[in-house]
Parts: C-alpha cells; sequence; structure tokens
C-alpha cells in the first residue's frame, strides 16, 4: 500500500480486520479504502456486517485484529472522542439528540466542543457570537432556521434526521460516515439531504450505508458492495449496477 | 462559502439574543434576593434560622449542579459539606482564625475530593451510583467519628475561634453577622454558579445528561467532565459547611452524617431541581416548616415530614418551584425557557 | 425565574414572622422564664419526656413560682446530638425569647455550641445530660452540672474489683469520644490498684454483632469485664450478648458504667442484666425517706412507664436549686451572678443522696454507689451494695 | 482451634440474619426493580406484630411467626395497591425518595402506638443459652436461625426461581406491556410478589428483633445494611442475596475478632470496593 500517490492517498483504510460476536465471524480478514474527498457508498443485503464495520471504523467497537488508519495514521486503540477530534465524525441510524435542548443550542453544543471551549468557565455562552453565528448558518443551510427555537423532541422525524447531519457537519470533518442517513425520510427529502451533503467542501470524504439504490447511484462516487462480511465487490456505481455478481448478493442464486 | 452569504443578519442577531436572554438578571431573581435581604428587617425574625436556610440552600444548590444540571444523582453529599467544615474548623482552631480565606482554604480541599469522588464514579449509574455515594460518606463519616483525638469525635471540634470579618463584625449572638455574611456569601457562589450553568461547561453538561453518547461522537470528554461537576458541587458543597463551621463557630460529625445527605435531597427535590433556585425555595420551605412542627408536635413531626415528602414525590416531582410555574405558565406563557427546565431528567 | 420566585420568598416571610412558636411578650417583671432544651424527637426522646415529667411533678409540689416570680417555661426540641439546631435554640431562646435560665441543652456536642451564648448573654444554664470532663467551668462560668463527669463512675470499679479479687479485667468501650475518656480513667485507674489489663476493645456505635467480640474476650479469660456504652441498643446489645455467648455463665464478673443499665431500658435486657455491677448516680432503690417519697410521688403523677432515670434525677436537682436560689434573690430583680453565686458551693440532700456543686467550676461532687441487678419482687432493679462518698469529677 | 469454628459459626448466623432481614427487599428491588426503602418499615412492624401478639395475646413465639408473614404481607398489599403501584416506571431516585418518606411516617406511627421505649422480647426458653455441638458451644439462637434461613433459601430460591410463579413474575417485571398481553394478570402478581416480599421482611423483623433491639428508630439504624447485601449480592437473586448475606456476615464478624481496630468500616470499604468492581452486584443480571 505503500505506492499511493499524495494527495489520492487513503483518508481512511483498514488492514485485515478481524472481528467476531463470540462465535459468530462478522468479518475474516476485511481490506478496505478510501480517498480524500470520496464519495463511497456501501450497499449489501441486512446482516452484511455494515453497521458492524461503520462501529468498528469509529471506535465504539473493538476489532478481534487487524488495524483502522486514519489519513496514514494508526486509530485502532483510539477513544471514540479521539477519532472524532482527528476529524471523523459519524451520524446513527436511530436519531441520538438532545431532547432538552433545541436545535440551536444542540448545533451551538457541537460547535464549542469542536473547539473546545466547553470546559470550565464563567463566560456567557452569549459571548460566542461567532459561533452562534456559525451555529445559524448551518440550520439555515439545513432549512431548519424557523424550528431553531423549538423541542427537538417535538420537531417531525425528517427534520429530526436533518439535525443529526446538522450536528456532525458542523465539526467540519474530513471524514463524515453516515449510517442510512435517508433512512424515513421521503424520497424528496432523500434528494434534499443528499444535494446538501454534495455541497459540503471538495476535501471532506463521505462514507455512507444506503439501501435506496437511485440515491446511490446519484450521489456515490465509488460503491462497494457488502456481503455476509466481505467486500464482494468495489467500483463506480454504473459498474456495480450491471454487475451480476450483485444482483446474486441480493437475490441468492 | 455561499451559505454563509445567504445568511439575513437578523436572523444571527435573534440567535445570539437568545442566549443572551438567558443568561441576564431577569427583574424576579433580583426581587428574590431583595426579599430574602429583606428578612432581615422583618420584626421578630429568627436571624439565625435565616442564616442556616442560606447555608442550606447553598448546599442544596452544589447538589443541584450535579443532579438537576448532570443527572447524577447522590446519597452522600454531606461528605464534601463535612470536608469543608472541617477545614474551616481546623483553620479556626490553629489560628488562621480570618473567616474568608479559611472559606477559600476549605473550597479548594472539597473541591479536590469531589475531582477524585467524580474518578471513582464516572462509570457508575442507577443503584449502584446512590450505594457508592452513600458507602463513600459513611466511611467518611465513620473515620471521622472514631478519630477522637484528630477530630475531638462525637464531641465535635473544641476552641474553634473565627475572626470578625475584615475585621470588623464580629460574630455576635443575635446572629446579625452570621445572617449578612452567610447571605453575601451564599449570593456570591450562587451568582459564580449561575455563571457556570449559563457557560459552555454548562451547556455540555446538560448535554451529557441528555445523551452522553451523542456528546462522545462530538469529541467531548464526559468522563472528564464527570469529576470537574463534583468537584464544582463539592466545592460549593464544602463552602455550605465551612459557613456553619464559622457561623456556628462549632464542628462535629454530623456534618457529613447520613441524615444530612438525605435531608439535603429532600430539600432540593421539594424546591425542584435543575434551576438553582429550587434548592434556596426547597431549604426556606423545609427548615421553617421543621422548625415550626418541632415546636408544635415535638414527638411526632417526623409523620409530617415524611408526609410532605410522600406529596411532593407523587404529585410535584418536579419541585414546588416548577409546579408553580407551570401554573402561571398557562395564563402567561414566557417566551425564553431555560434548557435545564424543560424536560426533567426522571 | 417568573413570579413564583418573590412570590414564595414573600409567602415565607408571612410564615416567619407570623408562625413564629411563641410571639416574646414583653419581659414582665415578676416572672423568670426558664428555657428547657431536650431532645423530644429521634433516637433520644426519652430525654425529653423524662424532663417534662419530672418538672411537672416539681411545679406540682412546690407550686409554680419561686421568690415571689411566676415561672415560665420555654420548651425547644434539640432532636438528639445536634449542635446546629441546639446552637440555633439557644441563641433564639436567649435572645428572642429572652429566657433567664436554661435546663439544658443535652448531649456534650450540644453544650459545647452553647457556652459562648450562654457566656456572652449570661443565662445560668444546668447541665443535665452530658458527661464529658471540662465542659463545665472556665468556658462556661454560669454553667452547673447536675448530671456526672465520666471519671466519677469510670474510675471507681476498678479499685472494686481487684478489691474483690478480680484482677484481670477486659475493657470493651464505645468507640466514641465519651468512650476513649473512659477507657483512659479506668485503665490508669486499674494500674493504681496493681490489677492487671486483660485487653481492651472499641466496639463501633453503629454495630448491631458483637460475637466476635465476645469470642475475642473469651479467649483472654479475663476476671472480670468492664464495659461502657451509651444508653440505648449499644448497651441492650453487649449485655445480651454476654448472657447469649456464655461469658457470664463462665464466671466473668460482668461491670459497666450505670448507663447500661438504666432504668429507662433495663426491662428491654431482661434477665440476661441480672447480677451486673455497675457505679451510679442514682437508683430508685436508694434508700433514703426523700427518695422513697420522689419515687412515690413521681410514678402517682407520671405512671410506670417510662422509668425514672437518672435524667430525671437531674432535673429535679436543678429545679431544687433554682428555686432555692430565686427564693435567697426574693423582690429583687433577677441577678444571674447572685444565681450562680449561690448555686456554687452548695451541698444539700438530694433524692439520690447528698451532692455539692463545686464552688470554683460548677461541677458536681457526690456519691458513686455501686450497685447490682436483681429482681426486687418481679422488676429489674439496682441494688445499691456499696457507696463510695463524696467523689470529686476529676 | 475451637475459637475459630465457633466465630465461623456465628459469621454464619450472622449471614443468615443479614440474608432473612433483606431477602424481602432482593425480592421488591430485584424481581420487580423498584427500590422499596420502606422495607425497613416492614421490618419493624413484623417485629412489633409479634411482641404484641406474643405479650397481649400470650401467643408462643413460633405460632406467632406465620402471623407476621401474613399481617405484614397484608399491610404490603395494602400500600403496593394504594401507593406504589403508581410508580413502578419512576426513575431509581423517585422511588428512594418516596420510600424515605414512608420511613419517616413510619417512625412516628411506631412511637405513637408502641412508644418510644425499646420493647421487650422474651424467648421461649428453649431457644435461649447454649447447647453443645459437636464440641463446640453455640448458641441455641444462633442455630435456630441458621435453621429458619437456610429452610427459607431452599423454599425461595426453588419456588421464585424455578416454579412457574417465579416465571409469571419475572416475566411481569421484565416487559409488563408484553406479560399483560399474554393474559397474566399483572396486577394480581405484582400485588401478590410485594406481598411475599412484605411478608418476608416483617418475617425478618421479628427473627433479628431479638438480636438487635426493636424500638421505631429500628428501619433508620438497619436501612443501610438491607441495601448493602441486597446491592453487593446482585439486584433481583435470592441466591445472589444470600451470598452476598453470608460473605458480609463472616467478613463483619472475622473482622471483629481478628482485627478489631478496624471495626464497623469493613462493611462498607467492602460494598464501595464491590459496586465499583461489578456495579450490578455479584450475581446481579446485566439489565
Amino acid at each position: 500500500m505503500n505506492d499511493m500517490v499524495l494527495e489520492t492517498r487513503a483518508i481512511l483504510e483498514t488492514r485485515d480486520l478481524h472481528m467476531a460476536f463470540g462465535g459468530l465471524v462478522i468479518f475474516d480478514c476485511m481490506n478496505f479504502a478510501l480517498r480524500r474527498g470520496e464519495r463511497h457508498a456501501i450497499i449489501g443485503p441486512n446482516g452484511a456486517g455494515k453497521t458492524t464495520f461503520v462501529s468498528l471504523v469509529t471506535g465504539l467497537l473493538k476489532p478481534k485484529s487487524g488495524n483502522v488508519f486514519l489519513d496514514g495514521r494508526i486509530i485502532t486503540n483510539d477513544t471514540p472522542q479521539q477519532r472524532v477530534k482527528a476529524g471523523m465524525v459519524r451520524t446513527f441510524q436511530i436519531n441520538s439528540l438532545f431532547k432538552a435542548l433545541n436545535p440551536l443550542e444542540s448545533v451551538v453544543l457541537a460547535l464549542l466542543e469542536r473547539d473546545n471551549k466547553a470546559r470550565l468557565s464563567l463566560r456567557s455562552v452569549s459571548a460566542e457570537t461567532e459561533l452562534i453565528d456559525e451555529a445559524m448558518a448551518l440550520l439555515t443551510q439545513f432549512d431548519l432556521a424557523r424550528d431553531a427555537y423549538g423541542l427537538t423532541e417535538a420537531l417531525p422525524y425528517g427534520k429530526q434526521r436533518l439535525l443529526e447531519i446538522v450536528l456532525a457537519v458542523a465539526l467540519r470533518p474530513k471524514l463524515l460516515l453516515l449510517d442510512e442517513p435517508a433512512a424515513g425520510l421521503s424520497t424528496q427529502q432523500g434528494h434534499e439531504v443528499f444535494s446538501q451533503l454534495a455541497h459540503l467542501s471538495k476535501d471532506t470524504a463521505i462514507l455512507f450505508i444506503e439501501h435506496d439504490m437511485n440515491l446511490v447511484f446519484r450521489y456515490a462516487d465509488v460503491v462497494s458492495v457488502f456481503a455476509a462480511g466481505a467486500l464482494v465487490m468495489q467500483d463506480t456505481p454504473e459498474n456495480v449496477r450491471k454487475s451480476p455478481r450483485v444482483r446474486e448478493v441480493y437475490l441468492g442464486n | 462559502m455561499s451559505a454563509l452569504e445567504r445568511l439575513t443578519s437578523d436572523h444571527a442577531k435573534a440567535a445570539t439574543g437568545y442566549f443572551a436572554l438567558l443568561a441576564r438578571w431577569n427583574i424576579w431573581e433580583v426581587l428574590f434576593w431583595l426579599a430574602l435581604a429583606g428578612m432581615y428587617f422583618v420584626p421578630n425574625v429568627d436571624l439565625v434560622l435565616m442564616s442556616q436556610i442560606f447555608i442550606w440552600g447553598l448546599f442544596a444548590m452544589s447538589l443541584d449542579i450535579l443532579l438537576g444540571y448532570r443527572g447524577i444523582p447522590s446519597l452522600g453529599h454531606a461528605a464534601f459539606f463535612g470536608v469543608g467544615a472541617y477545614v474551616a474548623g481546623y483553620c479556626g482552631k490553629f489560628g488562621w482564625t480570618e473567616p474568608i480565606s479559611a472559606l477559600v482554604l476549605a473550597m479548594a480541599i472539597a473541591a479536590i475530593v469531589g475531582w477524585l469522588t467524580g474518578k471513582l464514579v464516572q462509570r457508575v449509574t442507577g443503584v449502584g451510583l446512590l450505594m457508592v455515594t452513600l458507602g463513600l460518606n459513611l466511611i467518611l463519616y465513620d473515620l471521622v467519628h472514631r478519630s477522637t483525638d484528630l477530630t475531638g469525635g462525637d464531641d465535635g471540634l473544641q476552641g474553634v475561634t473565627i475572626a470578625p470579618v475584615f475585621g470588623l463584625f464580629r460574630f455576635d449572638i443575635f446572629g446579625r453577622t452570621a445572617f449578612w455574611y452567610a447571605l453575601i456569601m451564599a449570593f456570591l457562589l450562587f451568582a459564580v454558579a449561575r455563571a457556570v450553568v449559563k457557560s459552555p461547561f454548562g451547556l455540555a453538561l446538560l448535554g451529557a445528561r441528555e445523551n452522553p453518547r451523542r456528546m462522545i461522537m462530538l469529541g467531548a470528554p464526559v468522563e472528564g467532565d464527570v469529576s470537574r461537576a463534583f468537584a464544582l458541587g463539592a466545592a460549593l458543597a464544602g463552602a455550605a459547611g465551612a459557613l456553619l463551621t464559622q457561623t456556628t463557630q462549632f464542628v462535629s460529625p454530623n456534618t457529613l452524617s447520613f441524615q444530612r445527605s438525605a435531608d439535603v435531597l429532600v430539600i432540593l427535590i421539594i424546591g425542584g431541581t435543575g434551576r438553582l433556585y429550587g434548592g434556596f425555595v426547597g431549604a426556606l420551605v423545609f427548615l421553617i416548616l421543621r422548625d415550626w412542627l418541632a415546636a408544635i408536635s415535638p414527638v411526632y413531626w417526623y409523620f409530617w415530614i415524611g408526609l410532605l415528602l410522600v406529596i411532593v414525590v407523587s404529585f410535584f416531582r418536579k419541585g414546588l418551584l416548577p409546579s408553580v410555574e407551570a401554573l402561571i405558565n398557562r395564563w402567561k406563557p414566557s417566551k425564553a425557557e431555560e434548557p435545564s427546565q424543560r424536560v426533567p431528567p426522571a | 425565574m417568573k413570579i413564583a420566585l418573590s412570590l414564595l420568598a414573600a409567602v415565607s416571610v408571612v410564615v416567619l414572622s407570623g408562625f413564629n412558636p411563641s410571639g416574646s411578650s414583653a419581659q414582665a417583671q415578676d416572672t423568670v422564664k426558664i428555657g428547657i432544651l431536650q431532645s423530644y424527637s429521634g433516637i433520644t426522646s426519652l430525654g425529653g419526656q423524662q424532663t417534662d415529667s419530672t418538672i411537672k411533678l416539681f411545679m406540682k409540689k412546690y407550686g409554680d413560682t419561686a421568690g415571689g416570680k411566676k415561672i415560665e417555661l420555654v420548651r425547644r426540641d434539640t432532636t438528639g446530638p445536634n449542635p446546629e439546631v441546639a446552637k440555633r435554640l439557644v441563641q433564639e431562646v436567649v435572645t428572642r425569647e429572652k429566657v433567664q435560665l436554661l435546663i439544658g441543652p443535652d448531649f456534650t456536642p450540644n453544650t459545647l455550641a452553647a457556652a459562648p451564648i450562654l457566656m456572652e448573654a449570661k443565662v445560668p444554664s444546668f447541665v443535665t445530660g452530658a458527661a464529658t470532663t471540662g465542659i463545665v467551668g472556665e468556658k462556661s462560668k454560669y454553667s452547673t452540672r447536675t448530671f456526672f463527669a465520666v471519671p466519677q463512675l469510670c474510675k471507681p470499679l476498678a479499685a472494686y474489683a481487684v478489691k474483690n479479687g478480680w484482677k484481670r479485667v477486659f475493657v470493651a468501650v464505645a468507640d466514641f469520644a465519651p468512650g476513649h475518656d473512659c477507657e483512659k480513667y479506668f485503665i490508669e485507674a486499674l494500674k493504681e490498684a496493681s490489677g492487671t489489663l486483660a485487653g481492651n476493645l472499641r466496639i463501633p456505635v453503629s454495630n448491631p454483632e458483637f460475637s466476635g467480640y465476645m469470642q475475642r474476650i473469651r479467649d483472654a479469660k479475663p476476671d472480670a469485664l468492664f464495659i461502657f456504652m451509651p444508653i440505648g441498643e449499644l448497651s441492650i446489645g453487649i449485655l445480651r450478648a454476654v448472657n447469649d455467648s456464655g461469658l457470664k455463665a463462665s464466671g466473668i464478673k460482668i461491670m459497666g458504667t450505670g448507663d447500661i443499665t438504666d432504668e429507662t431500658y433495663i426491662d428491654a435486657v431482661g434477665d440476661a442484666a441480672l447480677g451486673t455491677i455497675t457505679t451510679g448516680i442514682y437508683s430508685t432503690q436508694h434508700d433514703s425517706a426523700l427518695n422513697k417519697e420522689f419515687v412515690k410521688d413521681y410514678v402517682a403523677l407520671n405512671g410506670a412507664k417510662p422509668r425514672i432515670g437518672w435524667g430525671a434525677i437531674a432535673t429535679w436537682d436543678a429545679m431544687r436549686m433554682t428555686y432555692d436560689a430565686l427564693n435567697a434573690q426574693a423582690g429583687a430583680k433577677f441577678d444571674p451572678e447572685k444565681f450562680v453565686s449561690y448555686i456554687h458551693g452548695r451541698s444539700f440532700e438530694s433524692p439520690r443522696g447528698p451532692i455539692t456543686i463545686d464552688k470554683t467550676n460548677g461541677d458536681i461532687v457526690q456519691n458513686i454507689y455501686i450497685r447490682r441487678v436483681d429482681k426486687v419482687n418481679g422488676v429489674l432493679e439496682n441494688v445499691e451494695i456499696e457507696t463510695l462518698k463524696n467523689v470529686g469529677f476529676k | 482451634m475451637s475459637s475459630i469454628l465457633t466465630v465461623l459459626f456465628n459469621g454464619i448466623a450472622y449471614g443468615f440474619l443479614l440474608f432473612i432481614m433483606s431477602v424481602g427487599l432482593s425480592v421488591t428491588l430485584g424481581m420487580m426493580n423498584f427500590v422499596n426503602l420502606a422495607q425497613a418499615s416492614f421490618s419493624m412492624f413484623g417485629g412489633y406484630v409479634m411482641v404484641t401478639a406474643m405479650q397481649s395475646f400470650g401467643v408462643p413465639f413460633l405460632a406467632s411467626l406465620p402471623i407476621v408473614f401474613i399481617v405484614i404481607g397484608a399491610l404490603s398489599i395494602v400500600v403496593e395497591r394504594l401507593i406504589f403501584r403508581h410508580f413502578y416506571n419512576t426513575d431509581d431516585l423517585t422511588q428512594v425518595l418516596l420510600t424515605i418518606g414512608l420511613v419517616f411516617m413510619s417512625i412516628a406511627i411506631a412511637t405513637y402506638f408502641w412508644g418510644g421505649t425499646y420493647q421487650r422480647i422474651d424467648m421461649p426458653s428453649w431457644l435461649t443459652g447454649q447447647r453443645a455441638v459437636l464440641g463446640l458451644t453455640l448458641e441455641t439462637y444462633r442455630i435456630f436461625l441458621i435453621a429458619i434461613g437456610a429452610a427459607m433459601a431452599i423454599i425461595l430460591v426453588l419456588g421464585l426461581e424455578r416454579t412457574q410463579l417465579g416465571a409469571m413474575v419475572r416475566a411481569c417485571v421484565d416487559n409488563r406491556r408484553v406479560a399483560g398481553a399474554c393474559g397474566l394478570n399483572t396486577d394480581l402478581i405484582f400485588a401478590l410478589t410485594f406481598a411475599i416480599g412484605g411478608g418476608l421482611a416483617g418475617l425478618g423483623g421479628a427473627l433479628s428483633a431479638n438480636l438487635l433491639g426493636l424500638d421505631p428508630n429500628f428501619p433508620l439504624r438497619y436501612l443501610v445494611y438491607l441495601l448493602i447485601i441486597v446491592s453487593v449480592g446482585g439486584m433481583g437473586t435470592i441466591s445472589g442475596t444470600l451470598i452476598a448475606g453470608l460473605a458480609l456476615g463472616i467478613a463483619d464478624v472475622m473482622g471483629k475478632y481478628y482485627f478489631p481496630q478496624f471495626g464497623g468500616f469493613v462493611i462498607y470499604v467492602l460494598t464501595v470496593a464491590c459496586m465499583l468492581w461489578r456495579p450490578h452486584g455479584l450475581l446481579g443480571r446485566q439489565t
């Protein structure tokens, strides 16, 4: 792997990753690479290990063996916080938000944590005017400005989904991992989410798990197909769409 | 950066305005503290009882930082109160009689003990957390209670002399200095706690109370914040302990007894968690009621205190303050409500 | 931070000024207000009830005026050894109720917390429920002790044991301040009487289980066991354990200070207390006409339950001295200095026996009785078997 | 050598006593996920019912035990129906505060009915004194405690953890809605479980009153011990409570015999260490 050219160097890489829950082997020897700024989709039937893979990469789960590299640096044993500080941010399949905080406060909190300004201090939050402005800008960008002051718990599911993504984007990640971002959204909202993501700066890599094939084929540069804990195929969306093996993986032979 | 350009300026101003509104001292807060100060001039008021209400209020507020803002309950918060009380007691006994500096020293030592406790209980939750805090409190109580040559044990620390405040105001038997000293110190420490709770750290505590897993994913040092929250809570509790020692010139093991840990929890729940004022309102109600009940039915007042607690837990679980506020909000809905008050931790 | 906040503060202003337990009536010339600060609730509620019954009896016999002044009582509940509450109540009754005398507060921590106030406000007080040495005297010039000082009860049994040939004595005390004092005095006295210490134990105050200690005492094979435990479940527990574990049956003499066989708790111990030898300041069995009359009247007025304990006799003597001192300054305005100088140095016959209040520091010199627990017509009693005359408080 | 065996025997007896006193709480706390500190008050009233039965009605000691079980069981059903059933899905802290309030009320009620003094408890003659067993002189009452404790443990472990009733109770606790859906009368089962828990607590109070002394402050004195046993033993398992009770009982007695100067706080240190090492108790299920 050391013959990689610098600018196409992998932002994320796993080398012979092995993971098992007790006897059940999830990944035997998973090698995976994601280039800087690449928009990469992971598809595959349920139970193919997609969410487990994301949890391993983001540190919520520890692999049995093998290593994970971020920007060329080994992070297998880093804590989830260290990974976030290193620029790797994820969203959850099921919304995981702050019930009692309203969207504005939630995003401001994310920004404060990003700039590590949330430690013991006597200055009021209102003093952080640029962060508050940035938060408001992000909410406006994702069309949540009108809901900024309402209770997060009272937001419709679709808007909560958007807020989940805003919280991740707020951290200006180098690598954004999205676990079924469009889940529970209408197709129109789904496209809206993905077009927002497309606008993100070029050097932010995005790795997302998605079932909606036309979203995948429209927004992904590269598609990986997972099945039963193995990377069956990794290619451009068109090739994956045409490949008989992918159809076989989904429909079974 | 087209998104930023599209930003309309009024959106930004409204957002900063929102946080400024939350931080600003509103009229009712000022009235509350003036009312408390006004108690001094009420004819025939028991000044010593008032000073102890301020001390209990400060102590309950220190628990509110942990329980109301970070969602960590504790059955052993009196441990920090006792540490502060004994540090102030030793200062008074061994020549460091100036009260304010002794108070600061007491807060510092209590903060260290709090920080260590935070480290210890980081991964424990639920009944286990209640048991660990209770256990630590009982161990400290047992140690203080038995080492008679060091702490005077059950008879308390003797020979504690406290110099007049600023060399001018002696702690007289009528409790005048005690009243003002306790009130002003309680107010200053309240202001500090209020600033911290309105600061980014306060927001981080609320985030961790609501959803620790999400905070981890924002890169927040959640466990480190637990220790910092414990240090802050312990420092304020230690200050309350020191105030009690200095206003009564005496300290005994019951400053860190299980009864005190239970009482402060009851006071906070009666007042209401998550708004810093709950502690003071709870202290006002609990101490006046107990003093009055003990006078009219000396043997059976336990029954009425128990009944009060059952009623508050059953019908006013959010506490008196929030329930009264909810009543008032029905006619005149308020615009900005503190995040900590919206969804009670229970 | 709505209107609710100042609404609640305003309510409490009303509650506070309106409801304080008793408005301070103007200080009439011809009344003397006595503050009664005892524990009426919680673990030690018997102390308060006993004080009230004794005062009721005293005022029934000697009327409610003394030296031409009407006696007015102001009662407050210290809720047990709770210095924070005790100090506040003393301050309240002294500064707002303007009491001139005080019976109590009970327990050593409460007494110590109250001392500076009583000194400054010159309010004479009677220590009827705290035994630690040195809590009367120079630190509280206006206080008089009618209870007892720890050494008074702890020292005599050492010499008594050696005299009866029980040379090897094991000492077991409760692990708190008075316990450590008592242990120190007893071991000193034992050395003086050339007895040998078979071993000593400090038993934690919150402790329901004694069998480990019983085994340790049995292994040491002492002639006698000396016990110091506070009144209450610890005394009951250890006496039952000593009996159930067969220590007493194996011939070890059981000794202790009178607290462990106090009349108010002895029935709960039952026959396990039989034969226990204790030092005491008072027993209802004391053989004197004055005592027989006192016991008869007390039971007639207050009933047999709860039984008469040391708190009662300490309060009785305090009332006795109050009335005498007030009569001595009849007609004049109440003068605390005269009151205290009249009492300090006085000797008189109390139902417990002759007592003297030390001139210099107001502590008590009294007879100390060696007693044994026997059944007197079916009831467990502390029968006095030896009298040690005028034992000092050092 | 004999003293070590006697100390061990006394430790086991004290362990069984702790088990008897806290098994009621482990039933309610563990199986019903309800932190009921007022269990200590049920124990106190159990003691008072026994004392009243023996002294006012001349009921012999052994016969008074079933009476205590039934009376306190009934009392706990009333309290459960009136108060507790509204608090099943509240958090631990709310339950702790509610039950502390009930403990305060029970102290005043006991003082009102039975007075503030310690109760006089006369054991039947065959239960007092010592007996020579295998060369050791052991206290008869402690032998009786071990016998009753063992019997209760067997009945409970088999009864609640191995029988259909036990399964029904655990089903209700794990998921009340679903259990209700498959036809289990959850209210009845919850009330019944509380009755068993309360009855056991009453029995615990009656059996321990002789050793620990009975007065209105009984709950405050022994509340902490009950909590320690149940949390160390593992919320919800009878066997966990038994092992924790025996372990702490023996450790306490042995501690006092071998290094008496440490005395009381050995138990507290053990508790904190155990709760940190296994927050759900020795045998507690990972809830």
